[in-house]
């Protein structure tokens, strides 16, 4: 076990480590696709700690974003930026704990809907704020962060979702939230607080993309609500997680990088087709992978060694 | 009033459900070391009762009572923990987690709760207390029905309950598999442990329990030992119905 | 007619029903007996398509294969099922409840027919066609879903534990009821924990225990048989019984032990 | 007064749109995240045909009813009916169909994109005033809210009084009695979704009369349908129509006394509320 484990952690090492050596090609294109791979990851794998485990289909990715990004915007002129990096982590925490706490007790389909128009809401009421008190309608964040420190944060950002997730695999925490998505009843009737489990995990994708929206405001220069807080970014976000396998904590790398190459191709050479090219994507999910890439993967390899354990 | 030894009291719990009383005022008394049978004709209110004391359902009315200190309006993850622990009719497992996982769900929140090498200790020596030991890394689908009853006891031994609620666990057994449930039972017995059985296989019943409840239509009718209560003439009624038809 | 042979159903791992075999012809009232889990329920829903195990073995209604066909399917040949907690429409008044009984091809015809036997048979339900089903009493519910299934124009009515939570009084008015439906020309499938008052009215009886059928007699004979009480309540007659499980069906023989009367 | 009687005209296509949802949902089972882009459909093909031929959007009703009942219809067959056939329980159904109709969305999206391309359309029709109380009101939202009265009562008369819509609603209620009284739940269950999407599609091409819209607005209209049948209650006829009057009052007071950009706003925190509160439905009895 601990001999696979050293094996794993130092392949993850190279992997990382290779990644991290991107920006040394001086090719920028092959860099901010690089930044929108590693924003993706991740964004898709914090999205899969919770909802691998619970099945909940969380489309709030995009508020949570926004708001990591307002955070920024807000305060780039009044604060440090390592320290709004920080209230970005907390205020989407809160926010997170606070949604969670109203819709968690809720079905799932009941969920999904409050989530999928979050982003919307939040954007309509800070263009509303802003139009009235702000003045303006964007605000400017002005820093001296090139795009290879971006790579590099959200790199780091990677290793540290990673680590939580493989931490949260090993705690109660993780082994609850299993328990709750095999059979909430069993979970309660074994002693499991089975709301706050959930409110707790939930909290991981709110912080997590909240953070990502920080770091990644500097890039936009110019901000406005519509660039913030794009419902796009939710769906993607879903689509990658699924197309990979959310119930693998390296499932969603798997989806991706394949769909950002794929996004990225078609939005070149059919930019209007990415939405059919979404819609696709899910239908393929639905019927031919429902576990995902990573599923498939699985069950390939355990073709090759039967029981090989 | 409540005697010293006694795990459990039931004192005049009733639930509602619209129009219709499934469990009427029920009074009852669970003794330490006892096994007790909860035993009456179809939609008699056993389960609900189940239900009622294992937090699953809200009571309506009444309290219940574990060592003298209020569970009944508790959650049901909190009744667990304070050590009550129930299987189900149908019975329930985790299918996406192995055997072993399965029984450390128990272990690790249960009553008395443990983590890592010790729950996991502690799961194995349960899969061994229930014979189910050598199939500790098997997948969940390939248990037979009893292996996947003796599995789920395991899970609700392994979080060591001060009080074992189990909802029909031998229904649906062959008559082999019902001659080992009854045996696992009687060994938990032995063990000196407090358990609840509703139950509808009448031998089970005479065999395996102390003292006996019957329910019919949400009302106790009858309390005593087995022999007493399926002797008793309005107690046969409940089950054969009325003889002036 | 219906016909059943050989039939097996299992759940996974777990059989539920086990070689089961009986016949139900038009106006005769047959009664299953036997303990909580047997396998009763579970046969009348594999029967009437709505059973989620899978099965082996044949049911026919009048020659033609029953088994495996969707619900409504099953109605068109003649076997209306009243399940178990009677699966009325609640949200619905008793005139619509009765009128959906009438939905399929074979009844639609009849539908005026029907409804006048049913509001013959039940008063009570012609007084309050337009109340909605849930409000009604635990007993006029359960006549709403047998006129539901007489309005289906079936040749056999299956059953399950009609007598489940009615008082003792509506309880023999209930089985006063069937006589009457089985008047009429119906056949009756039976599934009841109240044996002595089912077999009152019931011309046959089967008795299940453990997914299996172990007795078959007519009613009267079952009436007197220890055996019966032995499958409800336990005891080493029964015991005994279940040993001997060689022949699929053992022929209870009448033992002179009575029932306790009340 | 103002406020009262525009959202009350509003409210009456709301309350239609919600009417399609609910045979989806209600009857069918299907959370059917693509309905607003049904919606969308229905409107640009209204736009399509009086731009083209100058037909009254009335009168195009005609064509776009009967293709979208045999859209949905086909959707339903195809897509939806697999799925159900294929879950082992509600809740895998439930994912499974919120996954494949958002792909069904999108794929909407995509191919109204690829063909009308993603600019607002809008048309002139029936602009002239209009008199209530001695309020002028557009015509076109006058004649929108009547059009939407008469075919929600049709359907509440047919779903009432006639045997097909007796055993809509059986199957609404119980699917398995359904089936026990000799319904073909998955015949109804189809016909139920196929004239869901028609509906909802007549209430796209009545509401294109007054609103501009565009390819990707689909998802605002699902998120309102969607709120108005938990609001009213899922399956609740009398309970959508009262959500979609408040919902559409709630709007049209919040745009006309804070800002026309908080509609949405508006329908979430009424949503929020029923959520917290009622998540039964404002009429709906809590289950136990």
């Amino acid at each position: 076990m601990t001999g696979r484990e050293l094996r794993n952690i130092t392949l993850s090492a190279i992997v990382l480590a290779l990644a991290a050596l991107l920006p040394f090609l001086g090719n920028g294109y092959v860099l901010s696709i690089g930044i929108t791979i590693a924003m993706f990851t991740v964004l898709a794998t914090s999205w899969a700690l919770f909802s691998g485990p619970t099945h909940y289909i969380s489309l709030a990715t995009a508020a949570f974003y926004g708001l990591g990004t307002y955070v920024v915007a807000a305060g780039i002129d009044h604060l440090p930026y390592w320290l709004l990096l920080i209230l970005a982590l907390v205020a989407g925490a809160v926010a997170a704990a606070l949604i969670g706490l109203a819709t968690l007790r809720l079905s799932g389909v009941y969920f999904v809907i409050f989530t999928l128009g979050l982003a919307e809401m939040i954007r309509q009421i800070v263009s509303w704020a802003q139009n009235n008190w702000g003045g303006h309608r964007g605000l400017y964040v002005l820093t001296d962060i090139t795009e290879e420190i971006l790579y590099w944060e959200l790199l780091a950002a990677a290793t540290a979702v990673y680590l939580l997730g493989w931490w949260i695999g090993r705690s109660r925490l993780g082994f609850a939230l299993r328990i709750i998505g095999n059979d909430e009843v069993v979970a309660a009737h074994s002693g499991i607080d089975t709301a706050r489990a959930k409110v707790m995990l939930f909290i991981v994708p709110g912080m997590v993309a909240s953070l990502v929206g920080a770091l990644l405001a500097p890039r936009w220069t110019y901000i406005e609500p519509a660039i913030a807080f794009s419902a796009m970014l939710s769906f993607q976000v879903v689509i990658m997680a699924l197309l990979g396998g959310a119930s693998r904590l390296w499932g969603p790398l798997l989806g991706v990088i394949p769909f950002t190459l794929l996004w990225e191709a078609i939005s070149i050479y059919f930019p209007n087709q990415t939405m059919l090219l979404l819609g696709i994507v899910f239908l393929l999910i639905v019927f031919a992978i429902p576990r995902g890439i990573a599923g498939r993967a699985e069950d390939l390899l355990r073709a090759v060694r039967p029981r090989g354990n | 009033m409540a005697k010293a030894n006694t795990v459990l009291s039931v004192r005049g719990v009733s639930r509602r459900f619209g129009g219709l009383v499934a469990v009427d005022r029920m009074d009852f008394d669970v003794d330490e070391h006892q096994v007790m049978g909860l035993i009456g004709p179809n939609g008699s209110g056993k389960t609900t009762m189940m239900n009622l004391i294992s937090g699953a359902l809200p009571l309506t009315d009444g309290s219940i009572d574990l060592r003298g200190s209020k569970i009944s309006g508790l959650s049901a993850q909190a009744i667990n923990r304070r050590g009550v622990a129930r299987t189900f009719q149908l019975v329930r497992l985790l299918p996406g987690l192995s055997v072993i996982e399965n029984v450390m769900a128990g272990a690790v929140f249960g009553h008395r709760r443990r983590w890592g090498r010790a729950a996991e200790d502690y799961a194995r020596q349960m899969l061994d207390r229930v014979g189910l030991d050598d199939a500790a890394n098997e997948p969940i689908a390939s248990l037979t029905y009893i292996d996947q009853k003796r599995l789920e006891l395991a899970r609700v031994l392994a979080g060591e309950p001060e009080i074992l609620l189990l909802d029909e666990w031998l229904a649906g057994l062959n008559l082999t598999e019902l001659e080992t449930g009854i045996q696992l039972i009687k060994d938990l017995r032995a063990e000196g442990r407090t358990v609840i059985l509703v139950e509808h296989v009448m031998d089970a019943i005479r065999s395996l329990c102390d003292v006996c409840i019957v329910m019919n239509s949400g009302k106790k009718i009858a309390e005593g030992t087995p022999a007493e209560v399926l002797a008793d003439d309005e107690v046969i009624r409940a089950y054969l119905g009325d003889d002036d038809a | 007619m219906l016909d059943v042979k050989g039939l097996c159903v299992s759940y996974g791992q777990h059989q539920a029903l086990v070689d089961i075999a009986l016949e139900v012809a038009p106006g005769e009232v047959v009664v299953i007996l036997g303990a909580n889990g047997a396998g009763k329920s579970t046969l009348l829903n594999t029967i009437g398509g709505i059973g989620e195990g899978s099965h082996t073995g044949s049911a026919t209604m009048d020659g033609k294969d029953v088994l495996g066909l969707p619900s409504h399917r099953v109605l068109e040949l003649g076997i209306a099922l009243v399940p178990e907690g009677r699966g009325i429409f609640g949200n619905l008044t008793v005139r619509e409840n009765l009128l959906l009984g009438a939905y399929s091809e074979r009844a639609r015809k009849q539908q005026d027919n029907n409804l006048s036997r049913v509001l013959g048979l039940f008063p009570k339900l012609a007084e309050r066609q337009s109340q909605t089903a849930q409000t009604m009493s635990g007993g006029e519910q359960q006549m709403v879903a047998i006129g539901r299934a007489i309005m289906s124009n079936p040749k056999i009515i299956m059953m399950d534990e009609p007598s489940l939570g009615l008082s003792p009084l509506l309880c023999r008015e209930l089985f006063q009821c069937l006589t009457e439906v089985r008047a009429a020309g119906l056949g009756i499938l039976l599934v009841e924990q109240n044996a002595k008052q089912s077999l009152a009215v019931a011309d046959r009886g089967y008795l299940m225990e453990n997914a299996r059928i172990v007795g078959h007699d007519t009613a009267d004979n079952l009436a007197g048989d220890p055996a019966v009480q032995m499958a409800y309540l336990g005891g080493r007659a029964a015991a005994a019984d279940i040993d001997d499980r060689t022949g699929n069906s053992i022929h209870l023989s009448d033992q002179n032990v009575k029932i306790p009367p009340n | 007064m103002d406020i009262l009687i525009t959202g009350l005209l509003l409210g009456g296509t709301y309350a239609l749109i919600a009417m399609g949802l609910n045979l989806q949902y209600g009857v069918a089972r299907i959370m059917n995240l693509a309905n607003g882009e049904m919606l969308v459909a229905g409107a640009f093909a209204a736009f399509w045909i009086f731009t083209a031929g100058q037909v009254s959007p009335l009168l195009s009703l005609v064509v776009v009813a009967p293709l979208a009942f045999a859209g949905n219809w086909l959707i339903y067959r195809f897509v939806m009916l697999p799925l159900v056939r294929r879950s082992r329980s509600q809740g895998q159904l439930e994912v499974d169909s919120i996954l494949a109709t958002f792909g069904l969305s999108f794929i909407l999206v995509g191919i109204m994109l690829a063909s009308f391309g993603g600019d607002y359309f809008t048309y002139s029709y029936l602009a002239v005033p209009f008199d209530i109380f001695g309020n002028t009101y557009a015509l076109n939202r006058v004649v929108a809210f009547a059009v939407a009265v008469a075919i929600g009562v049709l359907l509440c008369l047919w779903l009432g009084f006639s045997r097909s819509g007796l055993a809509v609603r059986a199957v609404a209620v119980d699917p398995r009695s359904a089936g026990l009284v000799g319904i073909d739940v998955v015949k109804v269950s189809a016909f139920a979704f196929a004239l869901g999407g028609a509906v909802t599609a007549v209430g796209g091409a009545l509401i294109s009369t007054f609103l501009t819209m565009d390819a990707s607005i689909g998802g605002l209209f699902t998120m309102k349908a969607l709120i108005i049948v938990i609001m009213g209650g899922v399956g609740d006829v009398r309970g959508a129509i009262i959500a979609a009057m408040v919902l559409g009052l709630a709007e049209t007071a919040i745009a006309s006394l804070i800002d026309p950009g908080l509609t949405l706003a508006a329908a979430y925190l009424l949503f929020i509320l029923v959520l917290l509160f009622r998540p039964q439905g404002l009429f709906g009895r809590r289950a136990s």
